[in-house]
Parts: C-alpha cells; structure tokens; sequence
C-alpha cells in the first residue's frame, strides 16, 4: 500500500465518521462538530495528495489553509445562527427549528 | 473632535498609567514598615496603654495579695457577665455570689443583681476571683469603677491556645505567681 | 444557651430566599449567590443577583448573617453597659456610635459636658472617621482589583490606631466615651503623634491621588457607574458620603449640631455627579476636612475636666423619657432613639444605623450593571454589615 | 455544649487525601506548616485584624501565610474571625467542608471563641463558640485580639503541625 | 521538523525526551523562582519585606508552598465532570514545553532548529484559552463559568492584535524563524527592534499581559469578583499546575518578546545567553509590578480597549511596515 | 529503523485522529465531543508533521485549536440549558443506524475508488518554505486568498447582524 492511499484511508474515516456524526447528532453544536471533522478529513486529504504526488507542494499546503479559512468563517457563521435559534426557538436542537413558524 | 480629543485622552490615560508605576517604583526602594515580631516586638511603652485581660493588683506591703475588697462591683458592673467574685463577709454570712445574672423566663428578660450597692460596700475577704476572659469585651467598667484600685489591663496580649479553657484565668493565683516570679509585667492601673 | 435539638436553620431549608428569588427567573437567566463568603461583600452579606451573561438583571441583598442582637442586648443591661456593644455595631467608625450612645443619654438626662472633653470627642472621633475612609479607600481599590493601596492605607491607619490606642485602649473596637465626658484625657505625647500624623497625611494623599485617583482604569471603573441621583437618594434614605456624593450637602454636623462641632471651620464636601466616582471624591475629600477638623482642635485644646466630676459612674437611674439623638457617622447618619421609664436599664432602643439605607439603594440600582460594576456600587456604599444587621 | 451538633461533618465523609506518603511525613507536614494559605473569610470587627495582620506593619506573610485565597478548595486555614450566627453557621459548615484535607481552623476573637460579649441569657442569635460546628486547632482570644496575637496563634497552629517552634519567644508571651 | 528528517530515530527520541526533561525542570525552577520574586516584589511595593522566614530571606517559601500543593487532597467538586475537570490542568501546562523548544536562549542554545518558530508558539499558545474553558465548564461552578466566558471573550480578541503586532515585526525581518529575528538585531538598545517599532511593542505588551491572564487584566479570575474565577474549585496541585502554567507563559511571552524586539541574546559588549534571561526576567518584573499597582479593567472596557485602539493600531502599524519594507526594499 | 518509526508514528497518530473523531460524534456530552474534536484535530496536525507540511500543521492548531475550537465552545456555553439534556437522552436507533450506514457508503465508494484509481506514482514529501506558499498566495493563487478574505469578512459582518441585539436601557 502506498503512504498517499493510507492517508487517503484515514481522510475517508474522518469524512465518514463526520457524516455519521451529522447525521445522528440532534443539536446544532452537535452538528457543527461534526462538520468540523468532515472538513478535517478534507484538508487532510488534499494535503496528502499534494505533498506525497510529484505535483507542486505549495498547491495542496495552499489548499488546506483555504480550507481552515473557510472553516473558521463557516463556525463564526453558526456560532451566530446557533444564538439566534437559541433566542428565538428557546432550544438549539435542529428538530425545533425545523418546522416554519409565521 | 471626538476625532482630536480621543488621542489626547488615550495618551494622559497612558501617562496616568506610568505615574502610577512611579508611585510603586519609588515606593519599592523605601525602607520597610515592618516590625519582625517574634524577633521584635513594639515597644512595651506603647502596649502600656492597650488593654489585655484584667489583672489584680497587689498591695504595696503583700504584692500576692490583692487589694481587692471583694465588693463585687466590677462582676455587677460587667457587661459580659464574665467576673466570677466570691468574698467572705467578715461578720459571719454565708459565701455569696455575686456572678450577675439575669431571669431568662421572660420573653425581654431583665438582669436582677444581687450585689448590694457600692457605697454600703464593706471590706470583705475575697475567697477567689476568676476571669473568663473569652466573653469579656475589654470594655474597662470594671477598671475605671473599681474602689479599691484593685484591678488593671494586663500586658498578656499575645495570647494563644489550644482550647477554651486556657483562657478562664484565676487571677488570684497568677498574681501569686506574678508576685513570686518578681513583679508584674501589668500595665497602669484607670483610677 | 444551647442548640436546639433541631436544625437551626429549620423553615428555611432548601433556601427560602433563593426560593422565591428564583420565581419568575427566565431560564436562560443565571441566579448567583454573591456570599455570604465572597471578597467584595466585606463580610457576611449575602446578595442573591440574577445575571444575564454579565449583566445583572436583578439584585436582591439578603440580611441577617450577623445579626447580633443589638438592641435586644441594650433592653438587657445597664445604660453604661451598653458602651462596649457600640465599638462593635459599626468597628470602622466605633467612636461615631459612642458618642451616639453617650449623647443620647446625656441629652435624656440633661448631663453636662466639659469643654476639654467635647474637644477630646471631636479630635477622636474625627481622627477616627479618617481611619475609617482610609479603611474604605484601602478596601474599594481591593474591590477593584488594586492589591496595593490598601497596604499604604494600612501604613496610615496603624499610626492613628496607635493614637487612639493611647486614649481608648484598644485599636479597633473602641468604648471609651463615658456619660459626661470621655474615659481617658490625652496627653502631650497624643499631641505630639498627633501633629506629627498631621503634617505627614498632605504627602501622602498627594500620593494615593498620583497613585489611584488619576489613574485611568479607576476613572473608567468608577465615572458613570452607578448614578444615584438626588430624588432616589432621598426616597432610600441615603445619607453621609453616599448622599453627599448626590448632591445634597446635608451633614449632620451641620444641619442638627452635637458636640461642639459650631465652633470648628470646615467644609462639607458635595459633589454632583451622583456616581461611583463623586461617592469616591467625597470620602476622599473628607479625608481632608476631618484632618483640618483635628488640627484646629488639637490647637484649641482648652484646659479641664475630661470628665465631669459628677458624672454618673457604674448604674444609674436617668429620669423617664423619650430621646432622638444623631451624629454624622463615616457612613451617614446615626440615630440613637432611647426611651425610658426611669429604671436601671432602657425601655426601648432602637439604632438607627446609616448604612442599612444605604444598602437598601443597591437593588434599584444594580438593576442592568454589569457584575464589575455591581462590585464598584456595593464598595462604593461603604457598607458594614454588622451595623446593617445590628 | 458537649455534644456535637448534627452540622458538624462526620468523619466518614472526610475523605483521606489521595497522596499518601509514608516516609517523607514530616518534610510534608513541615511543608504544610510554613505554607498555610488562609481563606479570606471575615465576619465581623476580628476581620479587620485579620486584615492588619497582612499589613506592612505585621505582615504574615513573612511566614509564608499571605496568600489569601477567597475559594476554599484552595485554603488550608480557615480563620474564624468574628461573630458566627445561627443563620451563617451552616454556610460556615459548607465552606469548611469545602476545604481540602488537611485542613485547620483557627477561632479568631472571643465572639468565635465562645460568643464573646455577645453570650448572654436570653440570647438568640448567636453561636456560642466555633467549635461547636468544626473542629478548631487554635484559639486566639481579645476583642479584638491584636494582630501579634494572631500571628501567635500561627505560630501555635505551625508548631502543632511540625512539632516544634521555629521562632523565638517574645519576652511578653506568657505560659 | 525538517523535511529530510521526517522521521526521528531512537536516540533522537532519547534525546528529545531528556531536552523535553530539563525543559520541565527548567520551568517548574521558573514557576518558583517566579513565585518568590512576585511575592517579595509585592512586598517591598508594599514596604513589607514579603517571605522571610522560611529559609534565609523566604528562599524556600516557594519549596515550602510546592511541598503544601502537592500533599493536599484533590477535591472533585459534586455534579462535576471529572474528566473535563482533570484534563484542563494537563491541558494549560502540556504545550508549554513545546513552546519552550522554540526559543532561542542563546546564539547556539535553543530547542530545535526550525524556521517557524514564531508560528510553533504562537499556536500552541491558544492551548491555554481551552484549558480555562474546560476548566470553567468541568468545575459545575457558576462562578468558574462566567470565568471561562469572560477568558474566552478576552483570548479570542486579543491574539488579533497580537499576531498583527508580531507580524509587523516579521515582516520587517523577512523571516518567521526566532533565532534569525533576534539575530537580526543589534547589541545596543538602539538597534533593536523596539526603537524600530515602538507601536508594535507596546501592543505586544498589552496583548501578552492580556493573553497571560495577569493583572489589570486577570478577568478570568478575578477574585474580587469571581471569587477565584475559573480556578476557583481546583485544590491542591490542580491549583498548582495552573499556577506553573500561569508563570511558564508569563515566561513565554517575555522571551518572545525579549527575542522579537528586545535584540534575543544580543547585548553590549559579551552577547550571550545571560543577556537574554536578563532582559526576559526585566519584562516579567515589569509585568509583576504592574500587578502590584493597577485596579482591574472592566470587561467591556477590556473589550473597547482592544477593538477601538489596539487593533487599529496594530493594523495601521502593519501596513505602514509594509509599505516601509516596500520602499527600503 | 527509520521506516519502522515512520510507520508506528503514522499508525499512532492516525489512531489518534479516528479515536478522537469517534468520541466526538459519540460522547453525550458535547464539551467532551469537543476534546474528542481537538484530539482529532491534533492528530491530523501531526499526521502534516508526518508528511513534511509543518507550516499547515501548526496553522491547523492555530486556527482549529486556537479559534474554531474556541468559538464552537462559546456556541455550547451559550445554549447551555438545553445542550447537555438533550444530548443525554436516549438515541434513536434508526437514525443511528441510517447516519452509520450513511457515513460507510460514501466513504466507502470512495475508498473503493481510490483504491482502484488511485495514482501509482508516489512522490515524496519535502517541505516547502513558507515564504514559497505565500508567494503562491499571491502570485497564482490570489484570486483564492482574495475570496477567502471577502468570506471571512462576510462572515463576520453576517455574524454580527445575527447575533447584534441592542441592550435594553434600565
């Protein structure tokens, strides 16, 4: 097995277990976590095939920490959401904010 | 010119910072204040006026005996009920108690003392005189009243100990004990 | 006296206050018990706060924690007996709560005070008003989170502790006042100390000025913070510095004269920004006027008894009937109303004690500060818990 | 006062501490003497005292006792410093048993002591003495008592915990 | 961390776990040395002499208080989660030795050779924020929890400024590695950074006292509020831990920025590693006294304080080093 | 020897990561899902170590650790009444079910399709100096840093007019 498909292995049960995580979790925060990961997976992923393929390194590095900007900027976003949901639906679950309320 | 003033502001706020830097920077290089105390001690002069427990005072011939003429002033007078005298009339008459105290049947209980009043006060033999001085409040009614000049605040301040009991003194017996380890370390007696 | 079997906290299990605080509590709200073991309730107050994050919504002070029995033990004992309870009805400014017990007295039974005596009254009580701001100063910076001026505070304080140990005994809970005069006369060394004391505070209030009072944290910590103006004041009965600091310029050494405050030349500091800050300036300022107060005294000194030879010693009989006597306390004023039915021991006492109004302010305006600010209002009333539970 | 009160903790539940050396006993106890950290928990006049006692002019902390901590869990020392009322005595109770083992109290004042002038027939309000609801190790008396005598007390706490007296004795100590 | 050395062999493990040794034993000497110094500092601010009898002058206080910690009972308050409680120790004290390895004591005295040194710290300095979260959350005290809210509002606002003030630094050397930036300085105080880039300093100084948690900023904490804040159920050496991790970053801090501004090991005359300490140990005196004399900052002042003045000036500082660096270069 | 502890390392640090990112998608608690997901987080920082990218793995504690994490524990200190309850309570079977199976399928097409497609070719890890990654930042990457600002930046201004509420005057 080469190193790249190992890391690729470990990528895909980080993504599975996010998605698992996604899925199964009832709160936001819950969900975010688990979002989190998925994108962990991601980053992981594409750093791997960046620095263990014969391409530019500087690509796949560049990649991962578009990634971590976009993971930073996502949780700010849903830290947000997560406190309006919480004062106005009184619960951060994702099953009180699933039905529309005039 | 919220614009202006805000910079000039931030920068005495800054200013105010160092001087206050100053002030403990400077305050740092001064000499100490304090007084090392098991090594040092304040000056003995200065506790001559702050009250310890009360203590008696010897007469001038007998320093172990007490001048104390047993009225039990100073026990009726206590506000902490915290004397205990016991005197002997010198006509024949049973050991009174002059330990004040109060009826406590009633909802605002009244104090009832049985102490007769001071001017009809006759020498008398004093049998014993205790202390307890852990309710006492260092008020000094017993010194300042006290006929017979028989009582004094004590220099024993530095006191400590392992239990309550230490701390119910027969003042009797240390004035015994003052007189025999070569006069006492007390302070002045209130007239 | 023993326990009773039971507990003693017995009714009140399950904490009553927090009980019926709690109602009405919105649950993303926090109920929060400040004491009765916390650093900035200076004591065992205990205040039940309802925060919003850090803000409070709402503040309620619980009382009782040191209930001592006060005026129980006065309906108990002899009207001299009842000096030692003084000292510890309010500790800071125990010569202010003295000379409350002391004139009440002499006013029911009309006894006359020698003029050396009047003046050993102010010079001690004055001098002691300036240990309890020094105190204050010392234990709002604490508040505020300045570790050191309470020690320089302290320096002070120990000089004036020595002072008053010279002629009341002790350093701390004085009961040295007696009906008709003062326990103890002072002496040239009191004088000397004294003037020495004097000549040393102008250098250092320059210093705790240069030290706190300019420094910008403190100004952002205080100015704003916990407005009381006039009218609320007035409705809770606010006196002393907390009233002064509103803008009223009552003092009641001034507006109901004792002693022989008339005859001394001083300033009653105001200030009207009504915050946290003028509450600060007053007590600050005050500092000045006391030892201005202390050193015309100290210079007027007249010749005397310091007791009137006739003053009643040991128990006594005053005649029937009812009196109100007030004196300007470090916190505010403080009442002393005495009845009598002409026996040993009081009818009725009651103590009217400055900083219990004082404290009743901190639930209005608590309300919607943040908990560093709900620190700076409480230290700012200068409370003693002793002397709001008596 | 005999008999315990139902308040006090009972032995049972105060648990032995986690770190138990056999040998190196005495240099912990040593450790413990020269290092107790006191709770800041004034009630009454004694607070000030107590307060003093930390000042330039007394300043405990030469001994090492300085570091007042306002939490329990982190205090070895809990001076009672004043009056104990009815109502604060089971608080009292709680922030004892708050404290981790081993821990010491020291009964501040004659209104920690035994009520102090505060103890009278017909009273109801006060504790008549600390050491009805915890166990006290030391007792400083006075009304307050004055700050050496406090550090006294200290010393009196450090000597029962390391077996002997490090510092001299003032000539004005008695017994 | 170098490419070609990707992988590390046994006795570089070895190696690497008697650096990781002394590093530890290093800083708990710190921890107590700097224990001592702030308690006889405050006592002399003080006019009190401050330890003094247990050992000559105090010296073996700090044994002694250690000797204390260590022997106490560790106390896991009721309704506590005792894995989050226990954990937030572990996790204040364990990245700091990783930041230690970074910092370039001397010319040839430093941990590991890497040219992301500034990076290596400045990461694992955000450790410590999780740690007080978990410790406020783990503890089930309200107190504790508004502790940790209070430690979490001030981090995440302050490494902002922060990091834009290093960088600046940064940028005008042209090199993230710690070594190359203090070596880039001169021996005089002149020619250190710190006359390049007073701005810059200043906001690192009040940022690095923010991020430690200390005085006037010790929000998380503060007792006269918070009774202890986050710290306030930890017992014994669960207090302790924290304690070291407090003085270790207060040591941190002042060694980055001994090294960024203050010239590293450069000084007049004989450069060498004594120069570095001294002037690491002059900033965290600087940071000690400044406990010992302001009033705390308001939590909402603390919050203006970074959003109003110091992150515009650190961005402004940015770009005017930039813009320098542009035109010199 | 020095494949070995390649090798252990890998296997160590990638137990790690998977360890930790089952805890978090399974603890009740959500602040303990949250140390599983700083545990995973670090693993996959050392897994970069590993693979001779430090730069990114020291930015993956920075901001994952540093910030991230941080923020998603603000978020659980704020919904804090309700979080632990219901995250305590019993699962529902099914859904767990369906999330696992879920979570296997995709991730198990696409393990099947690397491995089958996967490149043959294995290059081999060096690092890159920073100073090469900024310079592609901003040479052929810059529309991508540019977006990520306007990103971050819209996601801030977006979180404060969420979360902005004027505070009622007493």
């Amino acid at each position: 097995m080469s190193p790249l498909l190992l890391y690729q292995l470990v990528a895909f049960g980080l993504l599975a277990v996010g998605l698992f995580g996604l899925l199964s979790r009832s709160s936001l925060v819950g969900m975010l976590i688990s979002v989190e990961l998925m994108l962990n997976g991601a980053g992981l992923s594409i750093v791997a095939a960046g620095q263990l393929t014969p391409m530019p390194h500087e690509l796949g590095q560049a990649a991962a920490l578009f990634v971590m900007g976009l993971a930073a900027a996502e949780s700010t976003l849903v830290l947000a959401i997560v406190y309006v949901v919480r004062k106005r639906f009184g619960s951060a679950a994702s099953d009180a904010v699933s039905e529309l309320r005039g | 010119m919220a614009i202006l003033t805000a910079p000039v502001q931030a920068l005495a706020a800054v200013w105010s910072m160092v001087v206050g830097l100053r002030v403990t920077i400077t305050n740092f290089f001064k000499p100490q204040e304090t007084i090392h105390y098991p090594r040092q001690e304040v000056p003995p002069s200065h506790l001559d006026s702050f009250r310890g427990h009360i203590e008696l005072v010897g007469t001038d011939e007998d320093p172990a005996k007490a001048r104390c003429i047993g009225c039990g002033l100073c026990a009726e007078l206590c506000p902490s009920f915290c004397l205990k005298v016991v005197a002997e009339d010198l006509p024949a008459d049973p050991t009174v108690s002059y330990e004040s105290h109060n009826g406590a049947d009633q909802l605002m209980p009244r104090p009832k003392f049985k102490a007769p009043p001071p001017s009809q006060a006759q020498p008398r033999k004093l049998l014993s005189y205790h202390l307890v001085y852990h309710t006492c409040s260092l008020c000094g009614l017993c010194v300042q009243n006290c006929p017979a000049g028989s009582l004094r605040f004590s220099h024993d301040v530095y006191l400590a100990g392992a239990s309550r009991g230490r701390f119910e003194f027969d003042l009797m017996e240390r004035l015994r004990g003052q007189a025999a380890h070569g006069g006492p370390k007390g302070g002045k007696a209130h007239a | 006296m023993s326990w009773p079997a039971a507990d003693p906290c017995q009714g009140l299990e399950g904490d009553l206050y927090a009980r019926v605080f709690a109602e009405g509590a919105r649950d993303d709200t926090l109920i929060l018990n400040m004491g009765p073991q916390h650093p900035s309730t200076h004591g065992v107050l205990r205040v039940l706060l309802e925060m919003d994050g850090e803000y409070v919504m709402r503040a309620e002070p619980v009382l009782g924690y040191i209930h001592r029995m006060h005026e129980h033990m006065a309906q108990n004992r002899a009207y001299v007996q009842f000096f030692p309870n003084m000292g510890r009805v309010d500790y800071l400014h125990a010569l202010a709560w003295n000379w409350a017990w002391a004139g009440a007295v002499e006013k029911l039974a009309g006894l006359e005070v020698p003029r050396r005596a009047e003046y050993i009254r102010v010079i001690c009580t004055e001098l002691n008003r300036v240990n309890s701001h020094l105190l204050w100063w010392g234990a709002y910076l604490l508040d505020l989170g300045a570790v050191t001026p309470i020690m320089y505070a302290f320096e002070d304080r120990e000089l004036v502790m020595d002072m008053l140990q010279l002629i009341t005994g002790s350093r701390l809970t004085y009961s040295s006042f007696r009906f008709g005069g003062v326990l103890t006369d002072i002496d040239t060394e009191f004088v000397s100390r004294c003037r020495a004391f004097l000549k040393r505070m102008p250098e250092r209030l320059e210093m705790y000025r240069e030290l706190v009072t300019g420094n910008a944290i403190l100004r952002g910590r205080l100015e704003g913070v916990g407005v009381i103006d006039q009218m609320t004041a007035r409705r809770y009965g606010a006196t002393g510095p907390v009233l002064r600091g509103s803008g009223v310029g009552y003092d009641v050494r001034r507006a109901e004269p004792y002693g022989l405050y008339h005859e001394f030349d001083y300033a009653v500091p105001v200030h009207h920004d009504c915050d946290c800050m003028a509450r600060y300036m007053v007590r600050m300022d005050e500092l000045e006027a006391s030892l201005s107060i202390v050193a015309q005294a100290i210079d007027g000194l007249p010749e005397g008894h310091c007791i009137h030879p006739d003053a009643p010693r040991g128990k006594w009989r005053p005649p029937a009937g009812e009196v109100y006597f007030a004196v300007e306390g470090a916190r505010g004023k403080i009442g002393v109303y005495l009845a009598s039915d002409g026996t040993e021991i009081p009818y009725r006492v009651k103590l009217r004690s400055p900083s219990f109004s004082n404290l009743s302010l901190f639930a209005e305006i608590g309300q919607g500060t943040l908990l560093s600010d709900a620190v700076a209002i409480l230290g700012s009333l200068d409370l003693v818990i002793p002397e709001i539970d008596r | 006062m005999a008999q315990a009160h139902p308040l006090t903790p009972r032995t049972d539940q105060v648990l032995p501490p986690r770190l138990d050396f056999a040998l190196p006993q005495q240099v912990f106890d040593l450790c413990r003497a020269m290092s107790l950290w006191p709770m800041t928990f004034g009630l009454a006049c004694c607070a000030i005292e107590m307060m003093a006692v930390t000042m330039p002019r007394f300043d405990l902390s030469r001994f090492g006792a300085e570091v007042f901590r306002p939490s329990p869990r982190q205090s070895d020392l809990m001076i009672v410093a004043g009056t104990v009322t009815r109502k604060m005595a089971p608080a009292l109770v709680t922030l004892y048993e708050q404290m981790p083992a081993p821990k010491f109290v020291l009964a501040m004042g004659n209104c920690a002591i035994s009520g102090g002038p505060f103890k009278y027939e017909g009273q109801y309000g006060v504790v008549e003495g600390v050491d009805s609801l915890v166990p006290v190790d030391v007792y400083v008396p006075g009304c307050p008592p004055r700050p050496e005598a406090l550090m006294e007390g200290l010393f009196q706490l450090q000597a029962k915990l390391a077996g002997k007296r490090f510092w001299p004795v003032p000539e004005l100590v008695e017994g | 961390m170098n490419g070609s050395s990707l992988a590390a062999v046994a006795p570089e493990l070895l190696r690497l776990g008697v650096g990781l040794l002394a590093l530890v034993g290093f800083i708990a000497a710190n921890g107590m040395l700097l224990l001592y110094v702030e308690r006889k500092v405050a006592g002399h601010v003080q006019r009190r002499p401050g330890p003094f009898e247990v050992g000559p002058h105090g010296l073996l206080q700090a044994f002694a208080d250690a000797g204390k910690l260590v022997g106490k009972q560790l106390a896991t308050p009721a309704g506590a989660d005792g894995l989050l409680f226990w954990a937030a120790p572990l996790m204040a004290f364990m990245p700091v030795p990783l930041m230690f390895i970074a910092i370039p004591f001397g010319e040839n005295l430093f941990g590991l050779q890497t040219n992301l040194g500034l990076v290596l710290i400045l990461s694992f300095a955000g450790f410590n924020v999780l740690a007080l979260c978990l410790a406020g959350w783990g503890s089930n005290n309200k107190w504790s929890l508004l502790g940790a809210a209070r430690a979490v509002s001030q981090a995440v606002a302050y490494e902002i400024p922060l990091l834009l003030s290093v960088l600046a630094v940064a940028l005008m050397c042209g090199s993230l590695d710690l070594r190359q930036l203090a070596g880039s300085q001169g021996g005089w105080p002149w020619q250190w950074n710190v006359a390049v880039q007073p701005l810059a300093f200043f906001i690192y100084f009040v940022c690095a006292v923010a991020e430690t948690n200390r005085a006037p900023f010790d929000l998380a904490e503060a007792e006269s509020e918070l009774t202890a804040g986050v710290h306030t159920e930890y017992s014994g050496m669960g207090n302790g831990i924290f304690f070291l991790a407090e003085y270790a970053n207060m040591i941190v801090v002042g060694c980055v920025a001994t090294a960024l501004f203050l010239g590293g090991s450069q000084g007049p005359f004989a450069p060498g590693p004594w120069w570095f300490l001294a002037k690491m140990y002059l900033l965290v005196t600087l940071v000690i006294f400044m406990r010992w004399t302001y009033p705390r900052v308001r939590f909402d002042q603390l919050l203006n304080l970074n959003w109003r003045w110091l992150m515009p000036l650190a961005l402004v500082n940015l770009l005017a080093t930039a813009l320098a660096v542009k035109l010199a270069g | 020897m020095r494949e070995l502890v390649v090798q252990v390392s890998f296997a160590l640090y990638a137990a790690l990561t998977l360890g930790g990112a089952v805890w978090a998608v399974t603890a009740k608690s959500l602040v303990r899902a949250l140390l599983g997901l700083t545990l995973s987080l670090m693993g996959v920082a050392a897994l970069y170590v590993l693979i001779a990218a430090p730069l990114v793995a020291l930015m993956q504690i920075l901001i994952y650790v540093g910030a991230v994490v941080v923020l998603i524990f603000f978020a659980i200190m704020l919904t804090r009444a309700q979080a632990e309850q219901e995250e305590a309570g019993a699962r529902d079977a099914g859904r767990t079910l369906r999330a696992g199976a879920a979570g296997l399928v995709v991730a198990g097409l696409l393990a099947a399709a690397c491995l089958r497609h996967g490149p043959k070719i294995a290059g081999t890890a060096v690092e890159v100096p920073p100073s090469d990654i900024g310079a592609a930042f901003l040479g052929p990457y810059v529309l991508g840093f540019e977006v990520i600002s306007v990103v971050l930046f819209a996601a801030m201004a977006g979180a404060v007019v969420l979360a902005f509420e004027r505070r009622k005057p007493r």
